[in-house]
């Protein structure tokens, strides 16, 4: 188990009203802000760092009280609504800032300030702030990907405990982290989405196993976490028993829109055009065609988001259709790295970038792509969903 | 900021007089290969209800609105398969700028623009002298004058004038189009402030209509899925084709923020390469979305797709007769690449 | 009702044994007919004859004993296997000669002497010989189109005749025809493909209704054949009763081969071509690539097709993955018919062709290129029949 | 005329000793990233079946054989993902012609090709003075000699002598290629009777073995299929895996018949401008089915098919790493397009 630093290392100071100022403003708040303060860790890696590597940024956040944007000022978080926060990640990119471990500020946090308890928001809020408690998320299963409903880890109540049996597998970063929630099967009675609980675990508990998956670039970005017989005190269930799915299944909020942002698509654009320089082969017609098609995808994908930007700006709701943002740039990346392969030619299948020079990398491309596809949601189950949800096709 | 959707949603309401609400296509299926194509009378209630004017200037006695408004009527028109040639009448009152005379300004006679020199060229200069020749020139059969386009500004001829020659072919969406040739001497040439604005703008108008169209042929596409049944089961039951229609959700939700978006941009003032480059994106867009729908309503519908019979098979037709117009999706891609690396430079 | 000639006005003469020349000596054998003895109608017409334009070169083929390529010497017919089959269509074709209303010596001929009586073979086959029976074919219906297991045309035993009430639909060039063979159900209380039976129906039988439908180039190829109380004799059964299901599906031999031919594709690449070389821009490397694309999948096509023809040749059984040709034909049909659209700028949409050059019409390619993937199995249906007989997946 | 079938069926019967029978990948697993990535002993193994003399002809010492055998043979190899540069090896016999002392002829010695000047190029002529550099050489960290081929025509250098110099870097395979520089003032050049032709052979062989890896990927995702399940459905049920696996089967089938007939028409002989422009296609084809066998075989494995755990991620990594070696889809498809327009001229 990674060693974490001791609770208040990073002890957060009172912040401006960001909502106030001016987009610009903001913007250049943000710019000094990354200049200013980004440790020296890599910059525009295509993986993502371990947490040895990204733990000084995750400080550096922290202490300056900008590690939860979105969480309201209340909480300790920047307060940032949609847009300011689209401005925070366009200037961290643009940057090249590694991504912190945001399991805890992004998806833990917000579930607890909506379903758990005082007790629960009072003891775990403040330690994914200080980045003492960092979380790993334990959704997928061997058996259930896409398919959550089928999962099989068990919890049965024992007396003053949860005891925990089963496995979980792609877990982002797990190895990283010293806390883990999981939907567990409660009532083992009822079918699919009933009888699912939401659990709090720390993964050094007695029982817990980890094991790094090792993808085909050979970093372990995944592991797989064992449960055999883990036994976790009763209030760490969040939300009502039977009631996990409610919890896994709540909105994301705006993050849902962000999923689908062009940056993959646009940066690995920008790399097929680099390579294409640098090969000297950019003027060639029939390689300029293709590459306006990506580049108008690109540009009309940029244009889609940002409607849906400002419906979020508006305080429209976001509906099911959403998911056409991450479908068509999940394949819109896809397709870019395909063109960047065939334009490698021999070097397409090197293992390290081509003279140290990651914007040529193409393999490297098409690797980081392949998730994308897969992961939150693959894009046959969001096809699937739109079918249903959007089209109002009938089902089987 | 945004007077322009409550502009855009009482345009759209009075479009209901001209394409039903309820969607019927009798009268569209009715006007198909018999000459002019479509409807002088609608025309002419087009005039009546301002929309030839809309994207004049004030100053010129239009309604100087925007190219969202504009976009928005046209998406209402395309999903009606409106065949009276507004895109082309717009672009011609644009082109003249008040300049008409009564008859044509308010729609009583057909004003089209007569712009193309070439197949698949945005070129209209012309010669600079002798015959002009002006290519692909919608609603011809019914004009009774012409806005002709050239190197030395406009000139408003009449049908029927001492050498204005027009003829006629169909298309296979039962329009005509038409190729005037003027050889008479001199027309009066009346000053453009900017053809090339005007031709960018029309060129967002037709992809907005071509948006519409495209958007009516997914409805009854997938109206069509949820009804038929093929092995006890509904089609649109079935995996392969539930993906595929997602498919041309993606497509069309992509092509409407590609088109308004621009026509925001558009309304703010764009220099002429990032305009160019804009406007050659949205066409591209609009032009494969059109295709990719004929394609797949085909396909979906089966054997009925393919008859002139069904509704769907007048969207397909429409579809196919004007996704080139104004520049196929080959041309407007170079001319993307082109003005947005010289835009970039 | 059409007009038919008298029986016998075609008598057959004696044939040489084709199969015993060289595949060469056939192949001018052949063009030697066909640039002495084609009659004065259209060449390389894109859509299908009617009866009164076509009835010359029936007239022609008739009278030589050349209508009826496949059927055995004995039956009149050439005796041609495979290949020399093959040869003779691609000599038709080099031509561009019409296609007769060849439903009777391709379809229903083979199935009589299979599946026919003796007194069914000896009416019927001379009649089709003769050109004095012109079949149509009456299986699809308004709601079993691709899935004739659903069909609702019945027929009842009633005395000494059949009762026929129902509809077909899609029913190639049924105007021109004076009978029709149907798939009728004949025992509604069993499911799916059991209760159905084969039967023959003269046209002007009292009852039957023809309407045609006009497909989106105006053309009038199909029609609706109603039939309301329409009686015929017992022996218009083919086959057993509540056996037409497996009349239906046998083997069209070779023909399943042949509907895959590189010809539909390779026809149109070449006027994508013309057209490209007519506009002065096949100098375009951008249009040059996506062409070349094109062309090499049409020459992989034709290599995989004549995989498949020496197959037959060799007398090997065809089997299900013979559908790979008429799924990749089709789709490259209408992909090249895709690239034609968009080169040919504003007229692609012209109703007749630019300059009369019909090589140059690309609306009539797209249009032409539809139906393939529709018609003789769809696409979607011929995929789901790989999945589960050439792949072994599972069904749900 | 088909002996072919007979030598085929016997080559691929023995290709079982080196590629098992049973489809098991721990040797190649275990090969992965540690240099050279190949096992000589196997190569040794791979002389002693006489394989590296199969293409070369009879009066040369070699078998003879034609394009058919040794693309059967290729495939085999290809589906058991052979990390052992054969094709290379391959290339060099052939150019050598016989001409290579007995422990490389034998193969106890590995010789590889040292041909190509650039990337995605199949340029070979190199400098015709100064040093000699070469790109891309397969299996140059396990090989004692190398064929290096240039205008002046073959030159057999050994690892080690002065002047020779090679760097290698891994692929996402495993495997290692190099960067050879001969700066040795001057080898002996040996004549190349027709090196265009060798090489065109080397193309044919590459493809026959991404043919094989293909069918291999293939069948490990078809098997995952029938196998997986979610939403209590085996994932080959769903109609839009089954549609797509479909399109997989028609790459294989199509890619299997350009290779088979464009080998026999090598073996009956082609002129240079139509062998070429039936290798590109065929190369063309292999290239493209190796890639898109790769994209579905991990999107349909899920996140399985990111690992380098799964059989089916070493299928994965081998494709990318080797789809474009020979020449991209990009080189090849203008290479076709040129040949075959000069020998239609």
């Amino acid at each position: 188990m990674t060693q974490h630093q001791a609770a208040g290392a990073f002890p957060a100071q009172s912040l401006p009203d960001f909502e106030a100022m001016s987009d610009e403003d903001f913007r250049q708040t943000v710019r000094r802000f990354v200049e200013a303060k980004y440790p020296d860790i890599p910059r525009f890696s295509q993986h993502r760092l371990r947490w040895d590597e990204v733990k000084p940024w995750y400080g550096v956040l922290s202490a300056e009280g900008w590690i939860c944007p979105t969480w309201p000022r209340a909480f300790g978080g920047m307060g940032l609504g949609p847009g300011k926060h689209l401005i925070l990640i366009e200037e961290f990119e643009r940057f090249g800032c590694a991504r912190v471990h945001d399991i805890g500020p992004v998806m833990l946090g917000p579930l607890l300030m909506k379903f758990g308890t005082q007790a629960q928001k009072d003891f775990y809020l403040p330690r994914i702030l200080s980045g003492e408690d960092i979380w790993a998320q334990g959704y997928s299963e061997p058996d259930a990907g896409s398919d959550l409903a089928s999962l099989r880890t068990r919890a049965v109540r024992d007396g003053d405990a949860w005891v925990i049996d089963g496995q979980k597998t792609w877990t982002t970063l797990g190895m990283d982290a010293n806390r883990i929630f999981i939907l567990a099967r409660t009532d083992p009675s009822v079918k699919k989405q009933a009888g699912i609980s939401f659990l709090l675990v720390p993964m050094d508990a007695p029982g817990v196993t980890v094991r790094p998956i090792r993808n085909l670039e050979g970093h372990a970005e995944f592991c797989e976490v064992f449960f055999d017989a883990v036994r976790v005190p009763l209030d760490s269930l969040v939300g009502g028993e039977n009631e996990g799915w409610a919890i896994a299944k709540a909105l994301l909020g705006h993050e849902r829109v962000f999923i689908g942002a062009p940056r993959l698509s646009g940066n690995a654009l920008a790399r097929l055009r680099y390579l294409a320089e640098a090969r000297d082969v950019f003027d060639d017609p029939a390689l300029q065609d293709r590459y306006t098609r990506l580049k108008l995808d690109v540009e009309d994908l940029s244009d889609l988001f940002e409607a849906y930007v400002d419906k979020l700006r508006g305080g429209e709701t976001i509906g099911p259709d959403v998911a056409i943002l991450k479908i068509f740039q999940s394949e819109l990346y896809q397709r870019i790295s395909d063109e960047m392969m065939e334009l490698a030619g021999a070097t397409a299948g090197m293992r390290e970038p081509e003279d140290g020079d990651p914007r040529k990398h193409a393999a490297g491309t098409w690797l980081a792509a392949r998730p994308t596809t897969i992961f939150g949601g693959s894009t046959e189950v969001m096809r699937n969903m739109m079918a249903r949800y959007v089209l109002d096709l009938p089902t089987r | 900021m945004d007077g322009w959707i409550e502009n855009a949603r009482m345009i759209v309401e009075s479009a209901a007089a001209i394409v039903p609400e309820d969607g019927g296509l009798d009268r569209v299926r009715a006007l198909r290969f018999a000459s002019p194509g479509y409807s002088p009378e609608v025309f002419a209630e087009i005039g009546t209800m301002g929309w030839l004017q809309l994207a004049v200037p004030e100053r010129d006695g239009g309604a100087g609105l925007g190219m969202r408004e504009c976009a928005s009527l046209l998406v209402a028109l395309g999903r009606g398969l409106l065949p009276e040639p507004v895109v082309s009448a717009l672009l011609a009152q644009r082109l003249t700028a008040g300049r008409a005379d009564t008859d044509i300004l308010d729609g009583r006679t057909v004003m089209v623009a007569a712009w193309q020199d070439r197949t698949d060229s945005l070129d209209f200069a012309g010669p600079a002298g002798g015959d002009i020749l002006k290519l692909h020139v919608d609603g011809a059969a019914g004009a009774g004058a012409f806005a002709v386009l050239a190197e030395q500004g406009v000139a408003i001829v009449r049908a029927g004038e001492p050498g204005v020659r027009v003829e006629t072919a169909a298309l296979q969406d039962g329009t005509f189009e038409g190729t005037l040739t003027l050889s008479a001497g001199n027309p009066e040439w009346l000053p453009v402030a900017d053809a090339d604005l005007a031709l960018d703008e029309a060129i967002l108008s037709h992809s907005a209509y071509l948006l519409g169209l495209s958007e009516r042929g997914i409805e009854i596409t997938l109206d069509y899925l949820r009804v038929r049944k093929q092995f006890d089961q509904p089609i649109g039951s079935f995996q392969a084709l539930q993906h595929r229609a997602s498919e041309l959700k993606i497509q069309l939700e992509l092509c409407r923020a590609a088109i308004f978006r621009t026509a925001a941009r558009l309304d703010a003032g764009l220099s002429a390469d990032r305009r160019a480059a804009a406007v050659s994106r949205v066409k591209t867009r609009a032009a494969g979305l059109a295709m990719l729908m004929a394609r797949e309503a085909v396909q979906m519908h089966g054997a009925i797709g393919t008859t002139e019979e069904a509704d769907i098979g007048l969207v397909v037709a429409k579809a196919i007769s004007q996704a080139n117009r104004y520049g196929s999706a080959r041309l407007h891609r170079n001319r993307h690449f082109d003005a947005s690396e010289r835009s970039a430079a």
